[in-house]
């Protein structure tokens, strides 16, 4: 039975996780996603998970390795600075395919920056802050709602392509309490014979390395990962469309900001602009072929990337329009949320400048 | 309809928490509603306040910059948010703690002796909120009386319950003083 | 009784944690539990103004150096 | 001021006028200012350089009248230790939480103190993680409640508290190391006259210096300040017992 | 007077470092690149630069952020797991403006991989692999010589622009030896009024942070950096072309790999093909214009660009070619380095499949 | 085999037959072996499972027939903690370097130690990074030369080398320390009995258990491997004695 | 002289670090210094077997678990 | 003309000295060069080898797959890269420890027993690295004996110096060999 509740987007992610079969927790605290452990921690003596408060973040990632390797299904949560400290973690369990779920609760950088919401790890999640050629699945809860579907979700995806997957979401939304369903709990059952649970004399022993000291055989495993990562972006793109049938002007936004992009086409459409707004749900892999056919629709004049950073997304934006119209970009920084209006206002111009 | 509001004062006056109440029971009468506060060491300084937004369809944002109502329970919250307040809008001030009243001539203002009263009256400072929030109700009538008294046994904890009644009594003179 | 010492308390410097106060050896510092200063805090202040020996307790306890020590000066 | 009067004390010079944002009664906001009295004291305020990582204390630099730094969380002995490298002559000191220091920085830390290297530690064990709202440090006490540790520490699970001043003392070439607290003016006394001990033995070259002071967090104890002395009386003391831990031997002058 | 060395290019990034000014080295051994703090460590008495072995490369950027704000001409070196490491140092610093130089010789990845020579950190270093809104500068060298000049050319632009730029090189130009000609050494004199060398009474004190608390400061800082990045790109572009003017097909290629386009270009013109190479030498900022501008040439069919990853500077390309021309990919991985010959056929494929 | 004789040593079953990467006389083999011979021993192979990072013994999991994880440079305690508690009646043991476990990996050894992990750290003290080609270890001698330390340890500059069993002696929840070495046949089996203690200590659950081998590294050392035992005898067993420096309180049986 | 013991060293397993000869008691062990193994090492041998007494000293020192020791059976 | 070459062997029969004494004496001469030694534990398994080009023109690759000239020592090196050699190319291995000789035809092989040479003739095995390095500038001419010589005064030590006669009588020697 779905429960209704209003809880806070870092509560419900932990929540989420619990229903989701979490075995394992491990990380450190940081604003503004501290409540994530708190809320585990907490709701420890009702369930048999492990939960562990480390040391750093970097242990935190590599006690995340060490249980996901061992069959677990585990988490960690961290804000940017820590996911920055989690980059060479991550492509350790990239290359050792180690399923296991990430959230960032991104704050404004660079550096200690501030703790107030962002959208500026976009590029760090999408394009690889780690070292070496790899991917993680990235999706981008946009309501306290996803924050537990995407959890769920995410644990699945990982499971199923051994790799690991992450929440990009912002501390906005792990803030904000809004109103929220949870599933029903799952009894998770792991089937995982590639763990290293100890040898059993059926089986040759199981070994997890991203080891691949010849270049021939680093050259192999770059191809099979490359080959999942194909098998990824064939089917697991998600993406969210709100009138763009007969859209002129399209918005492209992820997250928080798809909120106000909406609003903001609610209110451009009532004063007769035809806007239409493109939200990818996962960023990567990044809907770029349903984004390139929207872009050779006659009626679509340009777009507008519109995020909370100083222009990451536009990029995907671009690749995937290719040149077949215009990309524009809107950003505000630093935690500051644009308003509809402000982004009308921008959209205008744009148009007003178009020759 | 969207309601975009804000709770502001001192930490420990309950403004987060006269925030969560009125979310809660909008949620329950079935509307969509947010809640986002300040975090991190901005409430060191010694204030706090919540955004809530209630309203009939998704909300956009939850962190707005101006607002419809405001409700302020001390100065650096008053100058912080007066100017806030949308044209037309609503900003109900604590006038027995702060000192400086709100100067705007554009706005609805209504100040409310709550802290004196909810020591004097009701023999607990502490319920000084639920004072404000009942102004706040009594005057957009945004939820049911019930729907906030309701509220109130599912968001205290078990605990505190035994403060309820008290709670109710503080909505209820609020909701008599405006 | 001759006043050996006195103090001033700062009072928007003052954040009322009563450390001072406490640790008064002659008693003759108070919390204002009236007034609040504009951070809403109550603050201290030289209660009984003739007690202070100017020994310093309470400048060296302030956390926020929100005391001056003054001390009568040898004649 | 009135006839006859002299002053006796005033807020240190170096200690700037800006209000600083720690809770009533929180000791960083001593350990700033007895901090400034020593340099002033001292005269170095042209040759300090500060440290100040994440923490409650990050924004020290807005109210310390030097030239200061900050450092990443944990990192505060690695950026020391490039400012001094560089500047050898300087007076450096780090100031650093029990998160920044004994968390996630314990490498930095530990590798700090065993090359000896020449600047100053002030750590500032709370036994808590302020800035962050209440997590568990590694220096929280046994049994005690933080919001990681709703239930109390379990040192089953998590492990004992930490007791830096005893770990650090062993390695050779640590100079100085005391660990002091604010919670009676005697001991204040004490802890200036360690701060101002542990700058001149920097300044004399002769390795790592090591204050620790054993400090409090009202607000994130959930208690006034006069109950955090009690908290430090009867808890923190006994279990990390106030003192030197460490001095240069006695040379005769 | 120019001294010529046979030299290895780990070994002659450190003498160009000492003949630069350098002032401190703080590093961690890490294979393809331990030569340079060897290196340092023996010259060591000759001079007067600090040099430190660090406990870890996190210790490493740390140490680099200290004595670089103290007004150091400092630098570090690594090589892909450590360069990871050192994300969150190198945003911090990004935001502190703190000018310092950074080399990474980059091995095959992800994880652990093969200390064999790749080019799989491209976006790490270009895209920002820290959090937050940032860039650095990357120079790319591809020889043994311009592991000189380009460090030599990254201290400036560190000083001048108050930033961290680094060079991205491989495990390839790392440890081969080819002749180097080795510049007069400079006497660095700092001039670095912010740095914190201790207040004096005729300034202000000096800080150095990355701490913007409030969204609005924030944003402002935010705002300052990305001037200083047009800044930048302005005015620090740098690339070579080779036989593009009358080329129908361009070979993008940077690093190690340009040498081989280089050297395909050659041998496709002998057999009659128009083949071109562009090598961007600064990877960010991107030559996006002016290979805008050779997109928009109507004799050029298309584009290839080679390189030992997965795929990762074809991005930039594509943006800068925004959909004038078709830009394809070709990539070796695992430190495999692609031959002369292999890139003409895949050349002559992608020719003959063109409609 | 030749009538009228019993077989009475082999190489063990859990060391696969593949010829080891190692150096001649590289003790990195000998501790292989010697802990597949306690597996084998305790019969302990099915519920075995290692942690290996990076350092010459990067490859550990090519010889060793259990199951495995490859742990990033440092991190194998972080990685051994995370098996170790979500698989809690396993035999978890890390294999770390002296680079591994003493630099980059500090926080994380010392941390493990301080909560009790229950798990065992095998770690292989040769006072030099073997894997990247003789840079100098944390636990390098005073004077010993290395390539990142041409003229010798200079410990005014870069600290005295590490004692790591006595660090992590100190903490109460680690139960059982050891260092051991394998110059001789006696100080092998020696040896070999620590690891077999430790593993037996680890299953009854009573806390970390640390054995440290007073290794060598004839390649970077640059010496014989018999000119590495005199080294062993003369340099290192003096500043890192060899023997039990903690073990759990005896119980009677 | 009774045989009490012997030992099989595996010639391509053996690495000629010499440390079983150096610690044999009985010194029956030796480098094969005239030949290599396909890794061009000197392999160790049993030089002198009637002198082996079945210790396993040999066995126990080898890095490489090259050598099997066998030991007479009591009759 | 472009020569691309490997040197290989076990670690200690000083492979990657005479690629270096080469590629040094190339540079003098004015040629391009370029000297890329194997790394890392690749060595630790006791083999060691390094590639060597020169050429007129830059060169592009420091690392190729075929080889002009292969120069080996011991019977793993001659298996790796026997099958590397470019047809008509040249593979220089030393017969007097590697048992099993080579088996291409379309290659120019040259066995010398440089091991056995410089023990017994020049009383120090080190030197047969120089022997083999004496054969292959007899065959391909890519420098002058002049050169290698005064090379080998740049490239060795100080402290190897005394040295210098005697490598110089291996060059000799290996010269007069083919
Ligand atoms: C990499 C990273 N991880 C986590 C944080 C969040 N954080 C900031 S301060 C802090 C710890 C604060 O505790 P402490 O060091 O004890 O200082 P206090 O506030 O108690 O004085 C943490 C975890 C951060 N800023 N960066
Ligand atoms: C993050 C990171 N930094 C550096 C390295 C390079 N590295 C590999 S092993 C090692 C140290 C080897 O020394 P030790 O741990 O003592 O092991 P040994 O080889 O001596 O047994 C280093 C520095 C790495 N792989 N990853
Ligand atoms: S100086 Fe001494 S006596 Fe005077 S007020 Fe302060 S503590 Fe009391
Ligand atoms: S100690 Fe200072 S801050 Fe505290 S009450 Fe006294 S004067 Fe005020
Ligand atoms: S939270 Fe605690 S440590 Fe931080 S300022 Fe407040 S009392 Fe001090
Ligand atoms: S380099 Fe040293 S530690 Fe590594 S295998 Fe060789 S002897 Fe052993
Ligand atoms: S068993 Fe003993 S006697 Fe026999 S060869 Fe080995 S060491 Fe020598
Ligand atoms: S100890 Fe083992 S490897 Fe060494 S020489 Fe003897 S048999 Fe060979
Ligand atoms: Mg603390
Ligand atoms: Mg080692």
């Amino acid at each position: 039975m779905v429960e209704t509740k209003l809880m806070k987007g870092n509560e419900a992610l932990a929540e989420a996780a619990i229903r989701s079969g979490l075995q394992a927790y491990f990380g450190y605290p940081i604003t503004p996603q501290s409540e994530v452990i708190e809320y585990l921690a907490r709701e420890e003596p009702k369930y048999n998970y492990v939960l562990l408060q480390a040391e750093s973040e970097v242990a935190a990632v590599n006690m995340l390795y060490g249980s996901g390797g061992a069959g677990g299904r585990v988490m960690t949560t961290t804000s940017s600075p820590g996911f920055s400290l989690m980059q060479e973690g991550i492509s350790y369990i990239a290359c050792a395919e180690i399923p296991c779920v990430f959230a960032n609760i991104v704050r404004g950088g660079p550096g200690l920056g501030t703790i107030q919401p962002s959208q500026s790890d976009y590029n760090q999640a999408t394009k690889g802050g780690g070292h070496g050629d790899y991917n993680i699945i990235v999706l981008v809860p946009n309501s306290v709602q996803e924050m537990v579907d995407h959890c769920r979700l995410a644990f699945e995806l990982a499971d199923k392509y051994r790799t690991p997957a992450m929440l990009l979401s912002d501390g906005a939304i792990g803030q904000m309490m809004e109103k929220v369903n949870l599933p029903e709990p799952i009894e998770y059952k792991p089937n995982k014979p590639w763990a290293t649970t100890g040898k059993t004399p059926d089986r040759e022993r199981n070994i997890l390395t991203s080891l691949y000291i010849k270049s021939e055989t680093m050259e192999e495993k770059n191809k099979i990962l490359q080959e999942k990562y194909k098998q990824i972006i064939a089917n697991e793109i998600r993406f969210d469309e709100y009138k763009t049938d007969d859209a002129e002007i399209i918005i492209t936004s992820f997250g928080l900001t798809s909120r106000i992009a909406k609003k903001t086409v609610d209110i451009g459409r009532e004063e007769g602009m035809k806007l239409g707004l493109f939200r990818p749900i996962t960023v990567w892999p990044f809907p770029t072929k349903a984004l390139a056919e929207i872009a050779s629709r006659p009626q679509v004049k340009f777009f507008i990337s519109v995020e909370m950073n100083a222009g990451q997304m536009v990029e995907d934006v671009k690749l995937a329009v290719c040149g077949q119209k215009s990309v524009h970009f809107y950003g505000r920084m630093g935690g500051i949320v644009p308003t509809p209006d402000e982004i009308l206002d921008v959209i205008k111009e744009k148009e007003a400048g178009r020759d | 309809m969207l309601q975009e509001m804000v709770f502001a004062g001192f930490g420990g006056q309950g403004v987060l928490s006269m925030g969560t109440l009125l979310a809660y029971s909008a949620m329950k009468e079935g509307k969509e509603v947010s809640w986002f506060p300040s975090y991190g060491p901005e409430m060191r300084g010694g204030t706090a306040n919540c955004m809530v937004n209630i309203s009939d369809e998704l909300i956009s944002s939850p962190i707005v910059t101006l607002f419809d109502v405001g409700v302020v329970l001390n100065l650096p919250s008053l100058k912080k948010f007066e100017p806030r307040v949308k044209k037309d809008g609503i900003l109900i001030w604590e006038n027995s703690i702060i000192k400086e009243p709100p100067e705007r001539k554009d706005i609805n203002i209504y100040g409310i002796p709550a802290i004196e009263k909810a020591s004097k009256e009701l023999e607990n400072v502490k319920v000084a909120n639920m004072i404000l929030l009942g102004c706040l109700v009594k005057l957009i009538n945004i939820v049911k009386k019930e729907s906030l008294m309701t509220a109130l046994k599912d968001t205290l904890p078990e605990r505190h319950h035994h403060l309820i009644p008290l709670n109710k009594r503080a909505i209820d003179m609020g909701m008599k003083l405006v | 009784m001759p006043q050996k010492g006195y103090v001033e308390i700062s009072v928007e410097g003052c954040k009322g944690c009563n450390l001072c106060v406490l640790h008064c050896p002659t008693n003759c510092l108070a919390l204002n539990t009236k007034d609040t200063n504009s951070y809403g805090l109550h603050y201290a202040y030289l209660a009984e103004e003739d007690k202070c020996i100017a020994c310093m307790n309470c400048s060296v306890i302030c956390p926020d150096a929100a005391i001056t020590v003054y001390k009568k000066m040898a004649a | 001021m009135k006839e006859g009067y002299e002053l006796i004390y005033k807020r240190p010079e170096s200690l700037l006028q800006t209000r600083m944002h720690y809770c009533p009664g929180c000791f960083h906001s001593t350990t700033h200012k007895i901090l400034m009295e020593v340099v002033d004291e001292l005269g170095i305020k042209e040759k300090t350089v500060g440290v100040c990582p994440v923490g409650c204390s990050v924004f020290a630099y807005d109210y310390l009248d030097v030239d200061m730094q900050e450092a990443a969380h944990g990192r505060a002995a690695a950026v020391a230790t490039g400012i001094k490298r560089i500047l050898p002559d300087r007076v450096v000191f780090s100031y650093q939480g029990d998160g920044d220091l004994a968390a996630i920085g314990t490498a930095e830390t530990l590798h700090a103190c065993n090359r000896g290297e020449n600047f100053t530690f002030i750590f500032i064990n709370n036994g808590i993680y302020g800035m962050t709202g209440g997590q568990m440090a590694p220096t929280t006490l046994e049994g005690q409640k933080t919001s990681t540790s709703p239930y109390g520490r379990d040192p089953e699970k998590v492990g004992l508290p930490l007791k830096m001043c005893e770990i650090v003392s062993q390695f050779k070439r640590v100079a100085f190391v005391q660990r002091v607290s604010f919670n009676t003016p005697a001991n204040a006394r004490k802890a200036k006259k360690a701060i101002k001990t542990a700058f001149e033995i920097q300044m004399k070259k002769l390795g790592t210096t090591f204050i620790e002071v054993a400090s409090n967090c009202p607000s994130q104890w959930k208690c006034t300040p006069e109950e955090s002395l009690d908290w430090l009386t009867n808890h923190v003391f006994p279990y990390y017992p106030l003192g030197v831990f460490k001095e240069p031997p006695k040379t005769k002058e």
